[in-house]
């Protein structure tokens, strides 16, 4: 099966499930307390019925619930998320505003992740049983035993209020108007602190599997032949051992995306990161439900797009899925 | 002057094992172009002794005493570089399982071409040609696409023969097999032991070679050493070993060999047990949106019948579809067709509710010993569940369930102990009890001994020997083996391909045989020409 | 087993803490003689400047030693309670998937999948949001993104099992399917499962404080989350009311890991077999 | 007729800076908190959004501190004698940021249309309005059905935004596209929002007082979390922290900073006042005597000096003690638990449990709420929090799902706009969190609330409000808490921040930074 093909069915699949999830959360949201209509009046600072009523028929939630569900649906059909009557505007609009400011933060802290784990794995492996091993496995503990939003709030501290090297909150430095390589960087050191916090856990996960799976490979018969061939012991274990022990690691940190976005939630709301998880966790408090909603699928795309990601990678390292059909 | 000589090698086993040392005090040697076949059941150390000298000690596991000297150095006290320059340059080693010792994610060419890499030869160009070269000679056909190859676009046989390429690579003045052909088809085992034969006289390389079937060590060995418990226990050419051995463990393992010696023939019986009747069964893989079906005929028309009191032998090569037959006739996988009448019902026919019913009527003995007992389970809850289950009060199943256990040869006392308390032989024999216990019709033994030890295997046999005279019981008996075969049945099928290629009495198919492939399986049983001198 | 358990350091290390913890927890209103919401002394006292209030006291002027005490009765509970409903949803799912396979399997894991593909912990504050914030309501959206997990390694499980010998053996001695599953499948994938539920309370004690530091915890039951999330705002001026109940946390996730560890290790010796000659 | 006419907005400005003279430039960075959900200010009317939009939009008029009118668009007005015809002279030469010339027009249509359809608390001042005419382009005259003393008030910026006719008319206001790049014709332009970042307005350099702004922008810096904005003050990174946008524990630290400064001024116009309603329909909390306990039970001293840090003042009544008609002749309830528990012990109260509902806005509410729990639980109340979030919150005040739940409401500087809405009958409205959410019934004191809102001079509205006063505290409907001081934690060198009655809403208009 090419990997053409394989994007084709898997982007059906995933086309599938984002309305599964649009349906399923739509009913979700609605089964909440709390009238969008009665918080936005409230909002507004003073509320009468008629007020109410106008908003309520302004949202559509006069209607039976099933056309409300329909009609979003039948939008979501055609990639229209709706309008955030509480903020003024489309909710694709409001997504698109943060989802930049997102996906640098996950992806920066995967990319952290998935390479310190990976390298810091390695090493341990390479040293198993000695006191640099356990030093870095008991570092991994501990990295993911501590809540995120605990770190974060500690390295604020320690970083950005103590020592203060480094922006403790935001994106950028607002009003500099920095531009070219200047804003690069400003944007950098401000993406240090949430980016490494999210990173250190997920870290933590992948090191632990690496180390693991490095070790499993080495047990398998093939290092054993590498190995008869006269191949030094970092060769044996860059060319054959990590290759194949990458395998488990790539599946996993596919898997481990979902959480990884969730992640982000309380990231962004510690370190004021202006992105998609502090959108949802603002618009939940006001029962903005089509930004939440637009929310959880553009989460859930993006989880499925890690998914799609890793997998394309576990087809381009290894030959044999390709070819199971 | 030897290639090597190993002199009073002892190596030590970590600290909980079962005895203190895989290998204790052996000495022998291996002369130029010759082969050595090292021969021993599973934990004589014969492997240990191996990897000694490759240096590939599992951690833990180190060399107490003596010296093995090659090329005037004694390689096990050689520091780590050395070590790693004279593996797959001097020495190099193959091993058993051909499907596990290559890397599957590296190209086949790349994993030859490594072999120079290692030891800093030639250019790329120049490692790639002489890949093909490699190829070319161990006879894998159409080498420009083997070696674009990956692992698991090959056939086990032809994996073996890249291991083989990459051994020889560098022109190794030893080789080192550990069991290369142990996990290979006959044909295919006939033909690599071929190939090394071949190759020693092309290259005179010296060949220590490690098995545990002597009909191998009849094909290839010009010398022979027998190790027991890390022991050697005898020694000799090949020639005396096998004919007159000294030792009385080498006996018993000659003699436990099944030999081509067959045994009188018993008249054929008029009432059938099993009938199958153009059973066929097809594996469907893949589909869905993109995918197409690949089909295959695991099982293609096939008819036979097992008498009652008669045991019949099933053989086939890996892939002939003997074992998806068996499975079938107990219907623990439901045909496409055909019909499978045990007693006069067609098992193949019945609902899941009424074929629970009749389930005690076809049991089974099966391959892995470890596998087909619930380590979570006692033995007498694995014996009695089923009679229970058919309507025997329990009381009784268990007097049964410990009868049979004394029947077997195991003690009654075994029925409250968990499965892992046994060994793999042991295990066997709980396994015939259990399906002992069911009074079955029929029992079919898929693979019943070729997980086991030569000795234990022949133990084995015994009990099924023993227990048909006993119970008159009808068994079909699927095996790879037709020594094992031509031991304890009656009448022999072959299949290949899912076919039934010939079916007849022991004697007709391997004094007779009527077809081209039934001749090319026998010619191609390792030792086969020293068996029949041996049965002559 | 027992034996292999208890000669690793790491995880008696890890029994030890936990230990410590439950009788901190079972044992909190001997130990202390205030109620966690009790306003006994000024605000903001210092840790150690006070006899009687060892960590000080927080916004309120409630002791922090007794909230930390009873902090980890809501924390164990949940984590627990949780983990034992995600279990009752994930293993009779992931079962059914591996054992009966086919468009059962397809359906489960779909149905799996679709749940691994929502973001889980922006599910869980919706849900906790949706419910209202009460320890019920946490406990079930905790367990809720956490089942899909276990149902992959129960199918797994369940899957490899099923392929063994003896299962055919079960199924010639005319046991019922669901006998089979439960008598000889299921008791064979318990040791992975115990590994994964004890990782399971780490991670949703890990869960239940996030939810409460983002203020989506029960407001009548103290929690260690809750006094994080509450102490956020002052951490500048009293860094200790968020550093203690943090600590809490770390050392009781990592006692469940380190237990989760020795179990795995103690359990499932696959790598200690494989060094056999 | 009087005439009331602002001497000269100059003499303000000039009282408030002495002798150094306003320095033009500089940049001013604002907390706003939380983001505003949008900025047309006719259509939005929460705090954020009142913040930053105040600088955008104007009304006819502006208040100081003792919330006396000062001109804004308008340049002077007059009330005739019989309270009924209220006649405003616009300012001449003002022109919308667009560039279209801003006329009485404008004030028609925002007043008679516009706000009358989207703005629910006008509205109700509106209903006593008459006729709305503008006889020229400077001219606005308000015709009133009867006498509304409270009517003056209604010309604040948040109250009556001036929107332009020429961008709204005929079109639907709430999806006009125009709504996010507002046109007002404010002293500050918008230039650009970075969603979930910043706001940035820039300078109207045509605005129509001579020399003002003086600041050549201002950023509304959104940081969600508390702490966070803490940090920003310190570090520099912002000048303003409006009221309640840090933690009030978090005050006294940052006040102490050098070149740091406070005020407690700028909120008279809003006098926030808070309480708990209590469900006067059912339950304990319909029994008199529960509410009068739970008023003993509280230690609101304690409340005020620990959660609000020292920051506000007890509330002894409905009515917020730094506006009009203020009277402190009501019956006392200070913290005494023997006497709540000798109360429930009378009126045989048996342990039923009591729901708190607190105000989803953030750890001091938190606090207090818990404070308050612990403080009904030592009487012997069976206090439960219920948690919610906003949403929640709003569903479960306007449906009266609730036993007692904390609130806090802007007086708008008269009882009659603020106060009287939540205490008299006709005010019971379910669906609105807004009104007489405890269900407090005295028809008595309705027509009390009704006449003293029609009187005419202000001697006898006092006395009215005063009756009222004393005998709605005995009555208890809702647990009055305390008046809410909001400080203003800013840089000393920005000057002449908070001028008026809504504080820095309308602040950076006449405010400037010493260099």
């Amino acid at each position: 099966m090419s990997i053409f093909t394989v994007i084709l069915s898997r982007a059906f699949k995933a086309f599938l499930t984002l309305l599964a999830i649009a349906v399923l959360n739509f009913c979700l949201l609605h089964a909440a307390p709390g009238d969008p209509a009665v918080v936005l009046a409230g909002e507004a600072g003073a509320a009468d019925e008629q007020m109410i009523e106008q908003l309520r028929e302004r949202f559509g939630l006069d209607q039976p619930f099933y056309v409300q569900l329909g009609k979003y649906v039948g939008g979501v059909l055609q990639f229209d998320l709706g309008y955030s009557f509480r903020q003024g505007a489309p909710v694709s609009e409001l997504i698109l505003d943060r989802l930049p400011a997102t996906l640098l933060l996950t992806l920066t802290a995967f990319v952290i992740s998935l390479v310190l784990g990976i390298a810091f794995g390695v090493a341990a492996s390479a040293r198993v049983g000695k006191p640099s091993d356990s030093l870095l496995t008991t570092l991994a503990l501990l990295f993911y035993a501590t809540p995120l939003y605990w770190a974060a709030l500690m390295a604020v501290l320690v970083f950005s209020v103590w020592l203060g090297w480094l922006p403790g909150f935001g994106y950028e430095t607002v009003g500099a108007d920095y531009t070219g390589m200047a804003r690069v960087i400003d944007i950098a050191k401000h993406l240090v602190l949430p980016a490494l916090t999210l990173g250190l856990f997920f870290m933590a996960v992948y090191m632990r599997m690496t180390r693991a799976s490095m070790l499993e490979v080495s047990q398998l018969d093939f290092v054993k032949t590498a190995k008869a061939k006269g191949l030094s012991g970092p060769a044996i274990r860059r060319r054959h051992i990590l290759r194949n022990a990458i395998l488990p690691v790539v599946t996993l940190a596919g898997l481990q995306a979902g959480q990884l976005v969730g992640g982000a939630v309380l990231t962004e709301t510690v370190f004021a990161w202006p992105g998609i998880g502090r959108l949802m966790f603002e618009s939940l408090a006001a029962r903005d439900y089509n930004t939440i909603l637009g929310v959880f699928l553009v989460s859930a795309a993006m989880v499925i797009l890690f998914n799609i990601v890793t997998d394309i990678v576990y087809r381009l390292v290894d030959p044999r899925i390709g070819a199971r059909a | 002057m030897s290639a090597l000589s190993i002199e009073h090698l002892s190596i030590g086993l970590p600290q909980g094992a079962d005895r203190a040392f895989a290998v204790e005090d052996i000495s022998f040697a291996i002369e130029k172009g010759e082969i050595l076949c090292v021969v021993g059941e599973s934990g004589s150390g014969k492997s240990m002794t191996a990897n000694a000298l490759m240096g590939l000690l599992p951690p833990g596991v180190t060399v107490k005493s003596g010296r093995a000297m090659f090329e005037a150095r004694d390689i096990l006290r050689l520091p780590e570089a050395e070590k790693q320059a004279l593996r797959g340059e001097r020495i190099a080693m193959i091993f058993q399982e051909p499907m596990t010792a290559l890397n599957p994610l590296m190209r086949i060419g790349e994993q030859i071409a490594e072999v120079f890499a290692a030891h800093d030869r030639f250019s790329q160009q120049e490692r790639r040609d002489k890949a093909l070269t490699l190829i070319r000679e161990v006879g894998l056909p159409d080498p420009e696409k083997i070696i674009r190859a990956y692992p698991f676009q090959l056939s086990g046989g032809q994996r073996q023969r890249a291991m083989i390429a990459m051994a020889l690579a560098l022109e190794p003045k030893l080789l080192i097999a550990d069991e290369p052909t142990t996990a290979l088809d006959v044909t295919t085992q006939a033909q690599i032991l071929k190939l090394i034969l071949d190759l020693r006289e092309r290259h005179g390389m010296a060949v220590m070679f490690i098995t545990h079937d002597f009909g191998v060590v009849a094909e290839i060995a010009d010398q022979v050493i027998v190790m027991r418990e890390g022991r050697v226990v005898e020694r000799g050419s090949a020639a005396s070993v096998l004919t007159d051995p000294q030792h009385e463990y080498t006996r018993r393992l000659l003699d436990a060999i099944p030999t081509g010696k067959l045994p009188p023939a018993r008249a054929p019986r008029e009432v059938p047990a099993l009938e199958i009747k153009g059973l066929r069964k097809v594996y469907r893989t893949g589909g869905g949106f993109f995918r197409p079906v690949r089909e295959v005929r695991a099982v293609d028309d096939v008819s036979l019948t097992v008498g009652r009191g008669e045991v019949l032998g099933l053989v086939g090569e890996s892939g002939s579809g003997k074992s998806t037959l068996g499975r079938t006739a107990v219907r623990l996988v439901t045909p496409d067709g055909g019909q499978v009448l045990v007693g006069g019902t067609d098992l193949a026919a019945l609902s899941e509710e009424e074929l629970r019913k009749q389930r005690h009527k076809v049991q089974m003995v099966f391959q892995d010993p470890y596998a087909s007992l619930n380590p979570r389970q006692r033995i007498m809850g694995a014996l009695t569940d089923g009679p229970i289950t058919k309507g025997f009060p329990k009381a009784q199943a268990q007097a049964r369930a410990r009868e049979l256990l004394e029947i077997v040869g195991l003690g009654a006392e075994a029925a409250s102990r968990f499965p892992h308390e046994f060994s793999g032989g042991q295990r066997q024999r709980i396994g015939i009890a259990r399906a002992l216990a069911m009074d079955p019709e029929l029992i079919i033994a898929d693979e019943a001994v070729s997980a086991l030890d030569v000795s234990i295997q022949a133990q084995v046999l015994d009990l099924l020997r023993d227990l048909r005279e006993r119970f008159d019981l009808s068994i079909l008996f699927i095996t790879h083996d037709l020594r094992v075969a031509a031991q304890l049945c009656d009448r022999i099928a072959v299949m290949q391909k899912g076919k039934l290629v010939e079916i007849g009495t022991v004697h007709d198919i391997f004094l007779r045989p009527q077809q081209d492939y039934t001749r090319q399986l026998l010619a191609a049983v390792p030792g086969a020409d020293w068996a029949k001198a041996g049965a002559a | 087993m027992w034996k292999r358990f208890s000669s690793n350091i790491g995880a008696m290390i890890g029994v030890v803490l936990l230990v410590a913890v439950i009788a901190i927890a079972i044992f909190a209103p001997l130990l202390f003689s205030h109620d966690p919401w009790q306003m006994v002394q000024r605000p903001f006292l210092a840790p150690f400047s006070m006899d009687g209030l060892p960590l000080g006291t927080d916004t309120l002027g409630r002791d922090v030693a007794s909230q930390l005490a009873y902090g980890a009765r809501v924390s164990l509970l949940v984590g627990l309670v949780s983990t034992l409903v995600a279990l009752l949803i994930g293993v009779p799912l992931g079962a059914l998937a591996g054992f009966y396979g086919n468009w059962v399997d397809e359906g489960a894991m779909r149905f799996t999948e679709f749940f691994q593909t929502i973001p889980n912990f922006a599910l869980a504050i919706v849900l906790v949001a949706i419910f209202e914030p009460t320890l019920a309501s946490i406990t079930i959206a905790i367990a809720i993104v956490s089942w899909p997990p276990v149902a992959r390694l129960v199918r797994a499980e369940v899957m490899s099992v099923r392929k063994r010998e003896f299962v055919d053996a079960a199924r010639l001695a005319g046991l019922s399917r669901p006998r089979i599953l439960m008598t000889q499948v299921l008791p064979n994938t318990v040791s992975p499962i115990i590994v994964m539920a004890s990782l399971m309370v780490a991670t949703a004690i890990l869960l239940e404080s996030s939810l409460s530091f983002l203020g989506l915890g029960d407001p009548n039951a103290m929690s260690w989350g809750y006094m994080i999330g509450a102490a956020r705002t002052v951490i500048r001026s009293a860094w200790w009311l968020s550093f203690f109940p943090g600590i809490a946390i770390v050392i009781t996730v990592l006692a469940l890991n380190l237990i989760g560890e020795g179990l795995n290790d103690a359990l499932n010796p696959h790598l200690s077999r494989k060094g056999k000659a | 007729m009087t005439k009331l006419r602002a001497t000269t907005f100059l003499i303000a400005a000039t009282l408030a800076a002495p002798l150094a003279a306003q320095q033009e430039g500089g940049r001013l960075d604002i907390v706003v908190q939380p983001e505003p959900p949008g900025l047309m200010l006719g259509l939005v009317q929460n705090g954020p959004t009142q913040l930053v939009a105040g600088d955008i939009y104007e009304s006819l008029l502006r208040y100081n501190s003792d919330l006396e009118p000062q001109p804004s668009l308008a340049e002077s007005w007059e009330i005739s004698d019989d309270g009924l015809t209220y006649t405003f002279n616009l300012h001449e030469g003002v022109t919308w940021h667009d560039g279209e010339p801003f006329t009485a027009d404008d004030v028609v249509f925002s007043a008679d249309v516009f706000l009358r359809e989207t703005h629910a608390r006008l509205r109700a001042s509106l209903a006593y309005v008459e006729s709305i005419t503008a006889p020229d382009d400077t001219t606005v005259v308000f015709q009133l059905k009867e006498p509304f003393g409270p009517f003056i008030n209604a010309f604040e910026a948040g109250t009556m935004p001036i929107v332009p006719k020429h961008i709204y008319e005929g079109t639907d206001y709430a999806t006009n596209e125009m709504n996010a790049t507002p046109i007002g014709t404010g002293p500050f332009k918008f230039e650009t929002w970075e969603k979930g970042s910043y706001i940035h307005l820039v300078k109207n350099e045509d605005y129509y007082l001579e020399g003002k702004p003086y600041l050549d922008e201002v950023y509304y810096r959104v940081i969600p979390d508390a702490a966070a904005r803490a940090v920003a003050f310190e570090t520099g990174e912002v000048d303003v922290l409006p009221g309640g946008s840090v933690e009030n524990w978090d005050v006294p630290r940052l006040t102490e900073m050098e070149g740091v400064c406070s005020t407690g001024a700028g909120w008279e116009f809003f006098a926030p006042l808070a309480w708990m309603w209590m469900n006067n329909r059912e339950g304990p909390t319909s029994d008199v005597r529960f509410r009068q306990a739970v008023m003993y039970a509280m230690d609101r001293d304690f409340v005020k000096d620990v959660v609000w840090n020292g920051f506000g003042k007890v509330a002894t009544g409905p009515v917020a003690s730094s506006t009009n008609f203020y009277s402190d002749d009501v019956t006392p309830y200070d913290y005494n638990p023997e006497k709540a528990e000798a109360l429930l012990e009378e009126m045989g109260y048996d342990g039923a449990p009591v729901r708190i509902l607190p105000l989803p806005y953030g750890e001091t509410w938190q606090r207090w709420a818990e404070a308050v729990r612990q403080n009904l639980s030592e009487v012997g109340i069976n206090a439960e929090i219920d948690s919610t979030d906003v949403a929640g919150w709003n569903e479960k005040t306007s449906q009266w799902d609730y036993d007692l739940a904390f609130t806090y409401l802007y007086q708008y500087g008269d009882p009659a706009l603020g106060v009287s809405r939540n205490y008299t009958a006709d005010r019971i409205k379910k669906g609105s969190p807004w009104n007489n959410v405890e269900g407090y019934e005295n028809p008595e004191l309705d027509a009390k609330w009704a006449a003293a809102a029609t009187m005419v001079t202000p001697e006898e509205r006092a006395a009215a409000y005063a009756e009222i006063q004393k005998e709605i505290v005995d009555d208890v409907p809702v647990a009055w808490l305390q008046e809410l001081e909001f400080p203003t934690i800013y840089r000393c060198d920005v000057k002449d921040l908070v001028t008026t009655a809504i504080g820095i809403n309308d602040g950076p208009r006449d405010a400037w930074i010493e260099e």
